[in-house]
């Protein structure tokens, strides 16, 4: 649905990283882990397009004036250009223009298995509000947590909170483990397992690897770039994994993903 | 005052209002349905559609730039067959008119797929789409020489019973007689402007962002030129004209419609609005009610220049 | 790192960096000396100039449009009198390489107004409009016509020793064989691209807004085109290119040399900042500073496409 | 010159016009009335143009941290359209570019004139800054304000303030007497007067035709639409009185004015 929403708050957590809360209509609040929004930082046609965030977080809160609960979406965002650097100035009150929830959302899996959740960088945006469902569903969840350096580990805290065991991998040592996320990762899979991985694509290339190898289900979340949202323009497609010049299989990442099961897909 | 008559007929189409969709922003109608009501616009049209299924082209596709977008999907559709089992029995159920657009990586092409079109219920008309600059066996030679347009013209007026609209591309030293040569080639109407090709550099990695390297410039950057060439055609050619190109709302939808044009439509706005299209009527509805004029079709063309 | 090496050579003009001020929006250089260091910048181009003082069009001559600008200035200058009398005195005083821009009423114009500038101290070359969009008699016809570009360079070329640029329209079909057709009739660079031909419309008064009714669009707007043009170009041509199109910064600027320019020009941007020629070159020597590049000129053609 | 400016207030003072107050470099204190400033709402491209708007007042303030006196430059300004809205949504401590002093200001004229100002409508803005300079030079100055309605009258009791006799006339007679301020303005023209006038065209060329028929010597201030104020674009210019095709002779109102004699001008 499409909705007018007010920040409620737009909070630095380390450097580039933002955390913003936002208003939300009733309905929101069945929103799916994985599934994303895309917000119009301005009305003025600079930037263009609406940008697509990974829900971070969906809840309720209780205002000063009444005793019914409202309902807000969080999003955890990384100022990489213009739109998020325009987003970080909004401050409580601000309006704004969002498309929310699009696309498809985590499938949890089966009661019982290990849940692995890899983030990587802010990668790990979408994975808070899926491990809150699985913690709520009563899983087991291990979280691996990948960056540059430590100012890209975000909100571990806030995952321990949940119960969940947290691995933190960065590529100077900064924080956590020295190298890559996936070089630890590896060491934890095994069967009884079921992986949810986001971050960069020669990340989720990794890991997708890795769990084919160990014959562990794995989801992935994409990004692309991406204009419309809701499968119209064709503009943030992938290849499925037969597909071919001549067999053409493109997949939307807006509609048909972000998550997708990751033997859907080619890995180039 | 009662409130203004929004009707307008292009080429036998029978419209509640200007709004047309623009082929390629908007689906196949039914991804928009959340977002506004498909009744209460005037006439869809579907994505550009082949006789084959098409694969488009490798990404990314799409990029933004200052003021509009470059877009190179390459015309990636589901092609006829799945077209008229998937995707139109849920169009046949709107009470609105839907345009099919449609183009050939040939000229035969052309003609084959306007003929499993035409007969076909549910379809009110046809959008020759002679002007992509995507794909490089395919409209860039038809759109941009007249001879060549006339041929596909001519082809698809053999073809088809249905209304035809030639969708013209404004990547051409003189849009005019490009307009006359459809003109003269059985054209019931012409939609202008298709996109103007244009590319975006990502200067760290020193390459070209869209995989095609080329695209299609879209959204209210390209709006003055959009206006220009309208306007141009109408002063010249009889034909009823759809104006396209950088729309975000009622007034300039109106701006089109003063320039010559009968219907408009909303391309890229779609994106940044999925309401756009029905907003924009409204908007237009409005403009007409607070400046007491009665009907929209007064506008056409209304221009003093 | 020490210092990287901004300098370029374009037909022969030799500059200190690849920023030039594009013509018409940046008078005679004098109105800026408050804003930026002429002597930082590449080169000046001035304003179009042709034999007799032009008045030009009638107002409103500009217009704001989404993320650009329209102008129908009609080329108002003050005669190639006035300018050695009153204008190159003063830019004689700046070390800066000085361009004029000119343009003629008829072919033979052309030809006057560059033999009057060959020889002329203080004129480091010239730049041929033959792409101007608002003069009825003028430009367009030269500027969209392979055929008729060739005539006038062939006679400029006759009539001075200077370097040559010739400026490049964007309004047509193909600018390739355009380029190509200056290309053998001597230009020793070309400029591109000129603005693309638009319109804007008061809607209340329903009028056109611009009194000459259409106008050149210029700005972020048509970055799109220029770069795509420009590639196209660079490609086919073995001429040095200059970039013209929506510069509003370094890194536009680089994109453009990635592209395949040797130098460009910045246009609309100095209106919105008077200092943007000296700041554009300043931005580009530190994205070069930054990413280790010793020398700006190995930036040319770069891109992998 | 360019310099970056912060806003200091910005009011509303009747629906739809503001007046804002922003800092400036000490220089800026000998800005002529008459003068204008451009400013850049955004450092987005929309709206892209820079946008004029005459002075207002300049003066100086004390700060709070410091005992030197501050500059500050002031507009009024009437919200008309896309630059003008996003001007009156600033706040205090907002950032704003400014070119200032632009063009050529009024010419205060000979001592012991009696000095009459005219202003329609947000014409009266830089009309403020001139009776403070002409009453500082100890002249008499009287003021004839016109507008379509009393909204559209501003600041008069300031005017006042400094000892001007003020005329008002609206087109509804909601302030002052009802009809066109040249009808008032006529009734008081005389020898041994000047008069600056801002306004839109149809009064600027009714009260230069009124001045020629008294024999009153006449400045008046245009508005155009510009791109860069500074005499190179030539977008902004206007016919000179013995302007026509074969003998081109156009003035820069951003240059060569804002501020013109009227028989400078052709008035059609
Ligand atoms: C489904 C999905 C979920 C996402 N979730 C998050 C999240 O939770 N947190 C977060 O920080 N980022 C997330 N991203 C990436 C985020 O959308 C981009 O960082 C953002 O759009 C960049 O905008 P910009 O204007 O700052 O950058 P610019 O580079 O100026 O943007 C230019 C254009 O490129 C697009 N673009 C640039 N980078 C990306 C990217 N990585 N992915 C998609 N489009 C891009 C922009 O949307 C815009 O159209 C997500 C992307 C997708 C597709
Ligand atoms: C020398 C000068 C002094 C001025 N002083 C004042 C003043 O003190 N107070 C005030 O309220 N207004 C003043 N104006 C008018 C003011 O510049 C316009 O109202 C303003 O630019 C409108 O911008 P917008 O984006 O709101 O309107 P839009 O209509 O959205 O603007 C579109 C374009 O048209 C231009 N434009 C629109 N109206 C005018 C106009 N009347 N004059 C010039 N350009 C226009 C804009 O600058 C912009 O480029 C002055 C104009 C000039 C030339
Ligand atoms: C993503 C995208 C896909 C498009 N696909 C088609 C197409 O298949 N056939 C066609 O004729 N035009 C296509 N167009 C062009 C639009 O229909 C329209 O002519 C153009 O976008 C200009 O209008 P706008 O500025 O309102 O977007 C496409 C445009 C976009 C942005
Ligand atoms: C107000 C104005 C006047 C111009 N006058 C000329 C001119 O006299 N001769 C010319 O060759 N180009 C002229 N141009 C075109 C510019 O030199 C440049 O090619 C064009 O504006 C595109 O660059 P930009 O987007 O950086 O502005 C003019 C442009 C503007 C905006
Ligand atoms: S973003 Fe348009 S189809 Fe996915
Ligand atoms: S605004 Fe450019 S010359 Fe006056």
């Amino acid at each position: 649905m499409q909705f007018k929403s007010m920040v409620i708050s737009n909070v630095e957590l380390s450097p580039c990283y933002f955390r913003m809360r936002m208003t939300a209509p009733q309905d929101l609040g069945t929103s799916l882990p994985g599934q994303f929004l895309m917000l119009k930082v301005t009305e003025s046609i600079d930037p263009l397009l609406r940008r697509p965030f990974g829900l971070f977080d969906v809840g309720t809160f209780q205002a000063e004036y009444d005793e019914t609960p409202h309902t807000y979406v969080e999003i955890l965002y990384k100022v990489v250009g213009k739109g998020t650097r325009m987003l970080s100035a909004l401050h409580h009150g601000d309006g704004i223009d969002l498309l929310a929830p699009l696309g498809k959302g985590f499938r949890l899996g089966e009661k019982g298995e290990e849940k692995i959740l890899v983030g990587g960088g802010v990668g790990l945006a979408p994975l808070y509000y899926l491990a809150k469902a699985l913690v709520a569903q009563g899983e087991k969840v291990r979280l691996f947590a990948g960056g540059r350096n430590r100012d890209d580990i975000l909100c571990i805290t806030e995952f321990e909170r949940l119960g969940v065991e947290t691995y933190v991998a960065t590529d100077d040592g900064t924080l956590g483990e020295q190298g890559f996320v996936t070089e630890v990762l590896e060491k934890h899979l095994g069967a009884g397992q079921r992986i949810f991985a986001c971050g960069p694509m020669p990340m989720l290339g990794a890991v997708s690897r890795m769990a084919e190898a160990h014959g562990v289900p794995c989801q992935v979340s994409l990004e692309a770039y991406m204009a419309c949202g809701v499968g119209a323009c064709l503009g943030c497609v992938m290849p499925g994994a037969n597909h071919s010049d001549q067999t053409p299989d493109y997949r939307c990442v807006c509609k048909d993903g972000p998550v997708f099961d990751s033997f859907e897909l080619k890995w180039s | 005052m009662h409130k203004p008559d929004m009707s307008v007929e292009v080429a036998g189409i029978k419209m509640r209002n200007p709004v047309m969709t623009a082929s390629g922003t908007f689906g196949y109608g039914a991804e928009f349905a959340d977002y506004l009501d498909l009744e209460s616009i005037g006439a869809m049209i579907t994505k550009g559609l082949s006789l084959k299924p098409k694969a488009g082209n490798p990404t990314p596709r799409i990029v933004e730039t200052p003021g509009g977008m470059l877009n190179a999907i390459g015309l990636q559709n589901v092609g006829i067959d799945a077209f008229i089992a998937e995707k139109l029995p849920y169009l046949k159920n709107v009470q609105t008119p839907v345009v099919v657009n449609l183009y050939g990586n040939t000229l035969e092409e052309y003609g084959e797929v306007a003929s499993r079109l035409d007969g076909l219920p549910g379809v009110a008309g046809i959008e020759v789409n002679i002007s992509c600059p995507n794909v490089k066996q395919g409209g860039i030679v038809f759109g941009t020489d007249p001879k060549a347009a006339q041929e596909v013209v001519r082809l698809v007026r053999k073809s088809t019973t249905k209304p035809m609209i030639v969708k013209l591309s404004p990547n051409v030293t003189d849009v005019v007689s490009m307009a006359i040569a459809c003109a003269e080639a059985g054209a019931d109407a012409l939609s202008l402007i298709n996109t103007l090709t244009g590319m975006a550099i990502d200067l760290d990695r020193r390459r070209p962002i869209l995989a095609n390297v080329t695209g299609g410039l879209s959204g209210p950057a390209i709006k003055p030129v959009a206006l220009r060439m309208v306007w141009q055609v109408a002063k010249n050619v009889k034909l009823p004209i759809i104006g396209i190109g950088g729309i975000m709302n009622g007034r300039d939808a109106l701006e089109f419609m003063l320039a010559g044009a009968t219907a408009i439509q909303v391309g890229t706005a779609s994106f940044l609005d999925p309401g756009a299209a029905q907003r924009i009527a409204r908007e237009m509805e409005q403009y007409l009610t607070e400046n007491g004029i009665e009907s929209v079709s007064s506008l056409i063309g209304a221009l003093n220049a």
